[in-house]
């Protein structure tokens, strides 16, 4: 295996991709909202990328939990845990860019410290952490092990993010997807752009996967090596 | 479990008060914090009153990770994990025995330092109950999921950095739903304080479960 | 009753290297095996594995019965390791340290005591480990091991360091625990004094067990 | 001097290219602790842009405070201490040389969170000149400051714990002008900034110098 | 030109407690001397003050000339200690902790590699410090000891840990160091190996030295 596509992906890759221009399309024709103008168009991607971070993020626990627990081991999921977490914090790094983008024109100011947002910001961080215990150096099972518990931690930032709108007055949107919210072509230019972005997701996550697995490939190829030249340390030492 | 877990605080508690590292330098520094908040903020435009909540419960964060570092600092060595590994002891009972003597540790911390926001930024403690309350729960989770990752980090020849920066986060939460807590409490509206005990019930509940089903893997493989 | 271990081409990794590249070694119960070798042959991995420290990526390890591959911590209750670092708490007075390594194993406090004065340390029970010379630790985690009684006894240089009193004293320790029963493995440099106590030796080199040859 | 000054750093700065320490664990907790403290403050009641100097600089205080503990981690074990006086270099020379790689990483440090105060405080950076100038300053004395107290610390088993005690009262008056110096810069009247300024300069002369002066002494019978 | 140390009725304390009680001793330059003694008795003590790390608070000492009382940092130049604790840099590869070594003391690269060669390390060099076995990590602070020239090598148990190959090495560099004029003062346990290097043997206990034998 030299690429790491496959039918599979390449497949994905295009739903992806289509659905993509299909999200922009469908965003740039929605009708412009008398308070915001066009800005209010950016609700057919954000809260899709916000949306797929969660996703990422949960994942990310839910591989790391399959790896702790001792029957279902596997570096499957050590895989799938670090994989998701990296899209992950790609995508929350969106969710606040094109978040700020909006909130220039919405609020007057790039930031504020409104719970939403703290607790995107805090989630990024907390990612980011994830990644450096995976870059402390050691054994692929050690790293793996310590990583996992990480990553089944950090997931309680989720949902909390999640609720802030409810758990605080906040400035940012609650759900707008409640009934009755919103009108109902931006309703389905969110729809769309979640499936699209979730699409994107997968692809990328699936890709990333295989590099890992790779990786581990050239490893255990080397291994054998190793153990060789370990061996010839007894005839030369 | 529970007798290893007595074993274990009773030794780093004796520790502690052999060598009184907590009560002669992380309380210093605690303090130190609360007036260098202080400082930074320049009282005279009137912030202090309205923060002390949130400046309180940031000098416990930061009085907490040195606590916890000491606390995986007396397992002495590199092979502090191999140490631990080979004490016969059960991991659930680590765990909750360096949590429990962390957690006694930072009631202590706590106790100073209310008195010290009531001095210095002439809070009045109104509600006491819903801010003892507080406190207890939220050391339960600061000390839990400090000990998770202080275990983590022990032995690694980084994990003076690496210990912060995976325990803030995690326990940010904490510090959130307990300061909003006692700015109710200071304020003397402890009715929507209430409301965010139940949340800080939760995650000391989540921290020490979590604790306690993976502290074994920790210690093992990790 | 199967042997005390079993290590059948086991690899053990450090990272990417492979500290052990199929190790077979087989010691008897109540036997006393001296593992020698260059520095770096893999002695202390060896004896790490056994002790269910180092895991085993390939290969089979058996250890009093428990396979090592199913699980680590199992074996642990039953076996003693004293390693190049002395796992021991600095703060700690050398009493203090022994009653708690008696305790963790729900040995009474008079076995610490009765440890701690068989490796002369009467004179030093109440200074702070961390003011202890470097024999003098390493004799206070041999007595800690001590004061458990293990079935087996994992020994990484267990002379190193102390004086010749005390490895007479190291010596009998030995005889004693394999005239009871016990098994004992020692990994040592100074052949002469470690083969008088050994009924086995094995030669490591290059992360694998050499020759095994009966000792006269 | 120099030339050991040179040999030290060159050392500490290659062990953190192949450690990246800083960059990986330091570095996101400064930016956490920023965001942790605009969240204590309870924000939506507009402390944030006044308060944003003073968060910055105890941001920047608490990430040098790791970045500290991490110099003299390297310095391997208990024996540190012993390490560095056989080492056969010169004391003022080794101070220099840690005190230059620490201020090396708390510019690179500083840089990004004036970054992150920009983007979240949505504080402007009126007077650049000024805030440069300030931060300049206040690195050399807080790394001078720091490293001084580091190997005090050093080798200890309380370092951890002892170490911010020790290292955040001396600087707070570092802190406290150049929060003040910022605080002009940001709000864009350097006029008064540059008195601070002094301050400032005065405070890293004299660090550094009692550095260079009392290193060896530290370093021989503390 | 007086002797390379001497020690006259000097008292150390480490705390309260005189781990060196009133300590006499002369070492000649250009001779290799043993110091031996139960764990405790003050070896390691000793060579630490002769190394002006540990400072004497009765008595005098002079060690090549310095009086250590007036100034224990001038002798460090000319003096070269290893010790229980290998004073290296965990983070560096072999290579780069040797370079750093010499590199302090003003000695070109090729010095490190020669000594690194000398102790067989070639191999290691690019190995992290904290990866390599106990025994290695002595190799590797005895290299960095040999790249730099210093007038008094103070060794305290050079052989321990070090595999048989290794203990000749030790062996040889000790007497090459003493052939050229330098002087060696060695703390072992193991006399007989210690016994054949070294010139005279001193006895300590309970912080003094005893009998000052010539050996055969
Ligand atoms: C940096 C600024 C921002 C950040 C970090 C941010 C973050 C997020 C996150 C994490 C979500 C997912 C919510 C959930 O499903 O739990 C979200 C959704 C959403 N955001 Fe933002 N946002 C930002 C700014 C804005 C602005 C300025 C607007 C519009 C005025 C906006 C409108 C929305 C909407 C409509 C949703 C979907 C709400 C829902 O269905 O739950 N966001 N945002
Ligand atoms: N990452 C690595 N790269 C290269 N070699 C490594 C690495 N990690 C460990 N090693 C080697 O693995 C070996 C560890 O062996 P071990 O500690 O068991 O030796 P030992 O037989 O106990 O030696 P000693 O007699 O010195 O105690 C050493 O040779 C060490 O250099
Ligand atoms: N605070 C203290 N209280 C009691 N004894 C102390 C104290 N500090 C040090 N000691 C004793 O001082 C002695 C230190 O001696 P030193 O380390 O020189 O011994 P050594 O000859 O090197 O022994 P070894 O052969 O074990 O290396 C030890 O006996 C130690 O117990
Ligand atoms: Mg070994
Ligand atoms: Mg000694």
């Amino acid at each position: 295996m030299t690429s790491t596509a496959s039918r599979g992906t390449r497949v994905i890759g295009a739903l992806a991709l289509v659905g993509l221009v299909v999200t922009v399309v469908m965003g740039l024709t929605l009708p412009l909202t008398e308070e915001q103008l066009e800005y209010s168009r950016l609700i057919a991607i954000h809260p899709a990328i916000a949306w797929c971070a969660y996703l990422a993020f949960f994942v990310t626990a839910l591989g790391s939990a399959l790896y702790l627990w001792k029957s279902t081991r596997a570096p499957l999921w050590d895989h799938v845990a670090v994989a998701s977490a990296e899209v992950g914090v790609v995508f929350t790094a969106l969710t606040l860019v094109t978040g700020s983008i909006w909130g220039r024109p919405t609020w007057g100011v790039w930031w504020v410290w409104d719970a939403r947002l703290t607790t995107t910001a805090l989630m990024f961080v907390l990612y980011l952490g994830y990644l450096a215990v995976r870059r402390v150096p050691a054994a692929p099972d050690v790293r793996a092990t310590r990583a996992a518990v990480v990553g089944l931690l950090a997931a309680v930032v989720v949902p909390i993010n999640h609720y802030t709108v409810e758990w605080w007055r906040t400035l940012h949107q609650g759900e707008s997807l409640a009934p009755g919210t919103l009108d109902g072509r931006f309703k389905v230019a969110m729809l769309v752009g979640f499936l699209a972005m979730t699409l994107a997701y997968a692809w990328l996550l699936v890709h990333r996967m295989r590099v890992e697995r790779l990786e581990e490939r050239l490893e255990s190829e080397g291994l054998d090596l190793a153990i060789a030249e370990r061996q010839a340390e007894a005839v030369a030492p | 479990m529970w007798r290893d877990a007595m074993v274990i605080a009773g030794r780093d508690l004796r520790i502690e008060r052999r060598s009184r590292v907590v009560t002669n330098q992380v309380l210093p520094f605690a303090l130190l914090v609360i007036v260098l908040f202080a400082f930074a903020l320049d009282p005279d435009r009137g912030v202090l009153d309205r923060a002390a909540a949130g400046l309180f419960w940031l000098a416990v964060l930061f009085s907490a990770l040195l606590a916890i570092q000491r606390s995986f600092a007396i397992e002495a060595t590199d092979e502090a994990r191999d140490g631990l590994r080979l004490s016969g002891l059960d991991p659930a009972g680590i765990f909750l025995g360096k949590a429990l003597a962390v957690a006694a540790q930072l009631v202590v911390l706590e106790v100073v330092l209310t008195a010290g926001i009531a001095v210095l930024y002439g809070s009045e403690l109104r509600g006491p109950l819903l801010l003892a309350a507080t406190a207890l729960l939220a050391t339960i989770g600061l000390a839990a999921a400090g000990t998770i990752y202080g275990v983590l980090a022990a032995g690694l020849r980084v994990r003076e950095t690496l210990l912060p920066l995976l325990v803030l986060p995690v326990v940010a939460p904490v510090l959130l739903a307990s300061t909003r807590a006692w700015e109710a409490g200071l304020q003397g509206v402890p009715g929507e304080g209430w409301s965010w005990l139940r949340i800080l019930g939760v995650f000391a509940v989540t921290y020490v479960a979590v604790g306690i089903a993976a502290f074994g893997t920790l210690l093992e493989d990790a | 009753m199967g042997p005390a271990i079993r290590l059948r081409s086991a690899v053990a990794l450090a990272g990417r290297f492979p500290v052990l590249a199929g190790a077979d070694l087989t010691v008897a119960r109540g036997e006393v095996a001296l593992v020698h070798g260059a520095n770096g042959a893999g002695k202390t991995s060896l004896l790490r594995v056994c002790a269910g420290l180092l895991p085993i990526t390939d290969g089979d390890a058996e250890v009093l019965g428990h396979d090592l591959r199913a699980d680590r911590r199992a074996v642990r209750r039953s076996v003693a390791l004293l390693g190049h670092a002395t796992f021991l708490y600095e703060d700690l007075t050398v009493a203090e340290q022994a009653a708690f390594a008696a305790r963790a194993f729900h040995r009474p406090k008079a076995a610490a005591d009765a440890a701690l004065a068989r490796l002369g340390l009467e004179r030093r029970v109440d200074v702070q480990v961390a003011r202890l010379s470097a024999g003098q630790r390493r004799r206070v985690a041999l007595a800690c091991l001590v004061a458990r009684d293990a079935e087996l006894w994992l020994l990484d240089e267990p002379h190193a360091g102390l004086d010749a009193a005390n490895r007479d004293v190291v010596d009998e320790l030995i005889r004693e625990r394999a005239a009871s029963g016990g098994t004992v493995v020692l990994a040592s440099h100074e052949l002469d004094r470690a083969r008088a106590v050994a009924g086995h030796s094995f030669a490591i080199a290059g992360g694998r067990v050499q020759e095994d040859a009966r000792v006269a």
